[in-house]
């Protein structure tokens, strides 16, 4: 560790954060640091400076890339370049991650050579998107940066107005509740969507997530434009024998189990647990609770959401029903169809840095499911409106009396 | 007419218009019984008894009829009557045995005798055609219709799971508890305002364009005057602009209508105060008699009756089964218009995967 | 009945509002009518039209009313005058009715007496609000109607920006659950407020309305400005004989009872019910299903709420918690002098038809709150903001670094 | 750098990467079960068995850590390891005898296995003064103070009511779960941008007055040049003017720091998907441990351990003890800044009588 420069350490205030029990991320820099590594170096000391000054020292970045690609890297210049020119450009490189965040020890190290070749050798696994964040490299790196990972088969994520890089949970690789095969279509939907990956030409980001089950394990509900979340239309598959054994176990199921369904569709005599699947949500809650004796049923399928963002610039918003269920088989289509007509409105009357789900919000979800060929649903709501102030697009004119073709939509 | 002017003297003492049982247990009420439909007692610390007989009323009353009160209070209660907050007629006795002639007489008169405990009171309204400029459909006749039909549930001849409370109001304006309601039927104009001649005589423009929630009122100039237009696909037909200016009229026979709102709740028991939400956008006004209208309360109140459980009022059971299925059973069919698109619109989609399939 | 005028009814859609089972105001129109009220009759005959032809003939009032007076009558005039002149004017009187709704016979004949000398004889007991209406009559019988009533002692109610006629549930004089005494206060506040009610003089109409408990059977909370609901601070009181009475008699208490409750705060072994009193909230649902069993505590008063109204102009709103708890005693001077900050406020940043609770949430709740005095508290909110965007008010500037007076208000 | 450069050819596909195992039992699991803090096992249709070791990783990783990883994995995994949607690593096992010699390894290596189950996995979090321009606050240090804190909330030393997940991130642009979360901690500024000189030359000014939600932002001129002034009573911190204009710069060491939300979620087990909602407005920046939010989250964390049921989230068991009871219990002082007076405001306001007393 490099705290011994004579008089005492450099980064006294960085120090600190290597106690304690959690694993460090000063420490991590400073390992990288130890072997003479300039930029991992000169990042201890601009960040010890921000401990110090309470205050980060990055700017915002020019427009730099890697050739024929709008997005995937993310520029930074620090504000005191002449005190620190080893990171005066440390730009970040976002890749795409092989979905469900899957290696091998081999392409790990693959990964590393080339990154302790052209960057810092820091790095985030993995990003909040998902990404394999490369945290730091000189503008004159990007491209071969760029050409070494692309020899590994790793190619760029998104940044700026264009489609992220999609992520997808564990999935049937690991997960008995997959109700799709959330690897496969998240796999399917980055590879066809490659151009709107790479090229921004949206009027903001868009995300897609695909969680396996409604646990949404990666919190597509709350950060992706698109939210995919399987569910099923059938029975909870039951296992009696495997209920009483959690009863036996000391499981309250009455309180517990039947006590914190949502729906109080559940009911146990102490000898069977009852469904009544015609009233369950699909909330997991049971499963979750009594893995071994409870699993989804076997019509599986997804849930397709729409419009999850951070609070900038209209609010936060989650995602909400657009397709209360739909069988997910490739070639995928129906759904990358659905996204094409989506991103054809949105390309069309989206403000500049308006997410999906705040044009939906601004236009009217009514108003929004016509332009994109999708029928009304009480699925799609909460509760229908609670006030009376409708806009009603036609009315009758009075010459209309006898000629009635003129019909207003609403009249039931 | 003479005199010192008396004026800001407020409305007379209710006190003296108490019962002396009344004046009695003021305050001291212990408990109450529901006796049969209609009739209620209510037992005093120290045991006294007052007997209430509720009886449906149209409101609208003539002196005439107003007198035939008096007369039954008279006769039965020592002069004491009072109305409720929902306008229904209940007669406070403190002898038993009165209650049967009272009911009798009340019956003779034409006015059935029930509303409390599980039951439909009267239906909350207001004017319409009969007085006011902003109606989008009558009031009193579209609750004659409806009551016609439901008088059963008010009665006691049909039981129910809870209180299930009915209110219309005919125009936005909602001069009622419509918003709050376990039904709630509502005029609606579905037409913009006709700009009229003239318009700047009798109206300040400012305020007419200030009035507009939606802005979809601009300054204009007709025949050289100053005046307004519509952007008419800006206009939700709330007819704020007509309560500020005459010249604005909205009433117009072949677009106006009703819609009904299912869902309210005012009481705190259980769960807390709801809005009405919107059930049927739009039925035409049928006069004199309203049979759409008639028949879709009543399928909401049947699917509601078949399948709440006790005390479940209508919001609180429609949550319990969710609104797909509230659609289904009542055959409503649902449509772009259900969907809200005002100011909190975006909280009233469905963020979340809990649905039935 | 005037249905047969030689060639049958002149109101035959009328008189088919007089078959079925509910009374029926149309015949009350027609009782009226019979001994030649020319008002009535007329009446008739213009609705008759409305109902042919599908639409209104009202139209606006001019300024009418009686001397000294902003309010308490409703001008109209319909719109075929020359066909119906007897009622080409025909405004409307509200009279304060008498807390709760009571009368003798004598004070209803009496009332009866004034309105068939000077108007339509037509009444509505009650409008929405509470008053008696006094339905129809013509300008030149304003003055005489009011000097009648007050020798009657009634006075007006209120109508256009003024404080509306007050209305109180039955409370204390027939309903054990009154948690104060709504009629006195009712009473008490429309005596005090007088000159508001009468002389218009607020950006907007005001109400009060007084429910003795939460069942709130003046609807308080959903169509008045503030809201007046009994309410009490210790234990429910059990008569836990009752209670078993109640079960033997086939009542589901566990089902019915401790499950509708909404903080499931009550426990029923069979024998003993048990309320976990620190978490009621006071919703009196067990109190309601048993109302020989459970009462009220002894240390009532109420929840004073404040905003409720109707969709016009920004949409409807439920009233909101703004004391959460207030005994109330004569001369009930704290709620006096509440509203008079809260008009004072109003009168001041009140825009033309705004009403109080628009207003409120124009200006941010606690903007509102500090404006008139009232510490914010937990009670007055479901949950706390979701949303990020705090307006600080103060600031650090560099200077102050040293010299720390100008203290932000938020750092805590 | 040669003859035809690839593009657009996307991630390497995970079955590349996938353990025999998994390929073998892929759609085929049939439940799993926790086996220990940070074990757990799956079981195929078939009887195959994977476990999995989850350890807790800073997220900034250097090469050399990563390489170890690649080591351990080889050594126990065949070579096979994930990362999770939290930054954590996990370890892909077929041999139970593994296991305990993989964690004795991850330990010497500073790294703690658990977060399965009723647990508090890592800090979901963002760049900070590590990487990012906009940062209110530092990421990765915070998040280390606080783990230090509660890691054996994290190995299982500690039992909880169910998952707890805690959120960071640096600025309003909330690139995380923040909004969402059991706990989150949020950089928060507090002070309106600074209007830098020769803002014109490097931003749209129609751009930036577009950008501010409140139309704080107005166009003025400055020495002759156009430029823009902010009214600062409008403005509440956003910093997306900062997004899309350098000369704006919001960060200020005396303004800024760190917010607490509580009770927001993601999954839609038992109750829906719950924002997180404000406990403490403003904890100043205290680099380099953060005492003051890492005991405000303690406190929050331990209240909600004390009190919570079974499976109950941070969410769930405040709605069902109450907001007045969670600020007393915390000791949290409500104030001003707690109520909404943002767009949904009305909505958070309490519209019943339904209260604790
Ligand atoms: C690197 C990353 C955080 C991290 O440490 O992991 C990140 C970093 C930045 N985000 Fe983000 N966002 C990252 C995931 C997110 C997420 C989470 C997610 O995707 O699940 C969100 C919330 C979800 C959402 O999309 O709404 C998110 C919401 C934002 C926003 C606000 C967007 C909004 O509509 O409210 C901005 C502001 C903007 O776009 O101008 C933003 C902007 C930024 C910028 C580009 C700053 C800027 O204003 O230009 C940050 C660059 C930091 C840097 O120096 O590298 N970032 N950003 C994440 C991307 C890594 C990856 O590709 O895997
Ligand atoms: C007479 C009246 C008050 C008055 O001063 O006029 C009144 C009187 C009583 N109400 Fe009420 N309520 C009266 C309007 C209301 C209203 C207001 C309204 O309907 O516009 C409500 C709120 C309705 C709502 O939530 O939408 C109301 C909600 C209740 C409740 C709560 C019901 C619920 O389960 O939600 C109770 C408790 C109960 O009945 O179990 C109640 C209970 C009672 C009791 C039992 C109280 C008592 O001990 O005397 C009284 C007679 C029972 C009955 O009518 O069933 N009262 N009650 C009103 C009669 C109206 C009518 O003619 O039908
Ligand atoms: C007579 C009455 C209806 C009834 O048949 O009972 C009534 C009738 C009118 N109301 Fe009302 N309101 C009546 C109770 C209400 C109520 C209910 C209440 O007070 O509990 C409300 C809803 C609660 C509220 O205050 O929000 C109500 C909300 C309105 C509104 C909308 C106010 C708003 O802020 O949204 C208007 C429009 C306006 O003020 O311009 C309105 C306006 C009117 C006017 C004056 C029409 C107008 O635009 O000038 C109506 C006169 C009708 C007529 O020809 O006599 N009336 N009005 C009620 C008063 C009788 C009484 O004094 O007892
Ligand atoms: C590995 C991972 C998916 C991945 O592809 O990476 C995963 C894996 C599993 N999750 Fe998850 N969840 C993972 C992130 C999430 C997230 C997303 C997040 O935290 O950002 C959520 C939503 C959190 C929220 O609601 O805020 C999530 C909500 C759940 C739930 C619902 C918990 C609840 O009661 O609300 C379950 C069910 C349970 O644990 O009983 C669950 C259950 C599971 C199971 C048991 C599923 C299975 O059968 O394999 C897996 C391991 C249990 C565990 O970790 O306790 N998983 N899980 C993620 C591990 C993150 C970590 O390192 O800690
Ligand atoms: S979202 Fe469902 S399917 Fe996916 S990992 Fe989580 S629990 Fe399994
Ligand atoms: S999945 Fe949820 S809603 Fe369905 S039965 Fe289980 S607990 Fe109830
Ligand atoms: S609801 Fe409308 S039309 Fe009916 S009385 Fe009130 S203001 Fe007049
Ligand atoms: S009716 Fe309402 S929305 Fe239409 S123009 Fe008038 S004020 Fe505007
Ligand atoms: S509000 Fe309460 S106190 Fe008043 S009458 Fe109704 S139940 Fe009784
Ligand atoms: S009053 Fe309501 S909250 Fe209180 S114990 Fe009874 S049912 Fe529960
Ligand atoms: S949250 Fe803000 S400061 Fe932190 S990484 Fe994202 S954009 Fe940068
Ligand atoms: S920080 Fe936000 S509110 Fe303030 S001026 Fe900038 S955009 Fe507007």
């Amino acid at each position: 560790m490099s705290e011994t420069n004579g008089k005492g350490s450099a980064t006294p205030l960085l120090d600190e954060l290597e106690k304690g029990d959690w694993p460090s991320f000063v420490t991590q820099i400073k390992e990288m640091a130890a072997d003479g590594n300039e930029q991992c170096q000169q990042l201890l000391e601009l960040l010890e400076r921000s401990y110090r000054e309470k205050i980060g020292h990055w700017k915002h970045g020019g427009i730099v890339g890697v050739h024929g690609y709008g997005g995937g890297v993310i520029g930074r210049y620090n504000d005191l370049p002449e005190e620190f020119p080893a990171i005066a450009h440390f730009h970040t490189l976002r890749v795409n991650m092989p979905t469900g965040w899957f290696y091998t020890s081999e392409v790990l190290r693959k990964i590393c050579d080339i990154w302790d070749e052209h960057g810092s050798g820091l790095t985030n696994m993995h990003g909040s998107t998902g990404d394999i964040i490369l945290l730091g490299t000189t503008t004159d790196e990007l491209e071969p940066t760029f050409q070494a990972l692309s020899e590994a088969d790793f190619d760029l994520g998104g940044s700026g107005s264009d489609v992220r890089t999609p992520s997808a949970c564990v999935g049937p690789a690991r997960c008995e509740w997959a109700c799709y095969d959330t690897l496969d279509l998240c796999n399917d939907l980055t590879q066809t969507f490659q151009d709107e990956l790479h090229r921004p030409a949206f009027p903001y980001k868009f995300k897609f997530k695909c969680s396996g089950c409604p646990n949404d394990c990666v919190a597509s509900i709350a950060r992706s434009d698109m939210s995919i979340i399987g569910t099923w239309r059938d029975d909870i598959r039951i296992d009696q024998d495997e209920v009483r054994a959690y009863a036996e176990g000391g499981m309250n199921i009455e309180r517990d189990i039947c006590g914190n369904c949502p729906t109080k569709c559940m009911a146990w005599d102490g000898n069977e647990l009852e469904i009544d699947n015609s009233n369950c949500v699909k909330c997991m809650h049971c499963i979750n609770a009594m893995p071994k004796a409870l699993r989804p049923g076997v019509d599986t399928g997804a849930t397709i959401l729409l419009g999850a963002k951070a609070p900038i610039v209209q609010g936060a918003q989650l995602s909400s029903v657009l397709i209360p269920f739909i069988k997910l088989e490739p070639p995928y289509q129906e759904i990358k169809d659905l996204a094409e007509r989506i991103w054809d409105f949105w390309g069309e009357h989206g403000k500049n840095r308006e997410r999906v789900g705040e044009l939906m919000q601004r236009v009217g979800l009514g108003n929004f499911l016509e332009a994109i060929e999708v029928e009304p649903l009480p699925e799609m709501i909460a509760a229908p409106r609670d006030n009376p102030y409708v806009f009603y697009e036609e009315y009758y004119e009075e010459e209309d009396e006898e000629a009635e073709e003129e019909e207003p939509a609403a009249v039931p | 007419m003479d005199t010192q002017r008396r004026t800001d003297f407020g409305p007379p003492d209710f006190r003296r218009f108490l019962p002396p049982v009344i004046k009695d247990n003021y305050g001291k009420w212990k408990y109450h019984e529901i006796l049969k439909p209609g009739v209620m007692v209510h037992v005093g610390e120290g045991g006294d008894k007052l007997f209430t007989v509720r009886a449906g009323s149209p409101r609208l009353l003539g002196t005439k009829r107003i007198r035939k009160y008096a007369e039954l209070a008279d006769k039965y209660c020592g002069g004491h009557l009072r109305f409720t907050s929902r306008h229904n007629v209940e007669f406070l006795l403190t002898d038993e045995a009165n209650i049967d002639p009272l009911i009798k007489d009340l019956h003779d008169l034409g006015h059935p005798v029930g509303g409390i405990g599980p039951a439909i009171s009267s239906i909350v309204h207001t004017q319409g055609w009969v007085h006011c400029h902003s109606a989008a459909t009558d009031a009193s006749g579209v609750v004659k219709a409806v009551m016609d039909d439901l008088h059963e549930y008010f009665d006691g001849t049909k039981q129910i799971p809870g209180k299930l409370r009915i209110a219309l109001a005919c125009c936005l304006n909602m001069c009622g508890a419509v918003h709050c309601s376990d039904i709630a039927i509502l005029g609606v104009h579905r037409r913009p305002p006709k700009v009229q001649q003239g318009l700047n005589k009798v109206c300040e423009i400012p305020n007419v364009i200030a009035a507009c929630p939606t802005a979809a009122i601009r300054p204009s100039t007709v025949d050289g005057n100053p005046s307004v237009e519509i952007d008419e696909s800006l206009c939700m037909f709330c007819a704020n602009c007509f309560s500020v200016c005459p010249a604005l009229p909205m009433a117009d026979a072949l677009n106006d209508g009703v819609s009904i709102w299912v869902g309210g709740k005012v009481s705190n028991a259980r769960s807390e105060p709801m809005f009405s939400k919107l059930a049927v956008p739009f039925i035409e006004n049928e006069p004199p008699r309203w049979p759409t209208v008639v028949q879709a309360v009543r399928k909401i109140v049947e699917v509601w009756a078949d399948g709440a459980r006790p005390y479940e009022r209508m919001g609180d059971f429609i949550e319990r089964i969710g609104w797909p299925k509230f659609f289904k059973l009542t055959g409503i069919e649902f449509q772009k218009e259900h969907i809200d698109d005002y100011r909190y619109a975006g909280l009233s989609y469905k963020r979340s995967a809990q649905l039935r399939h």
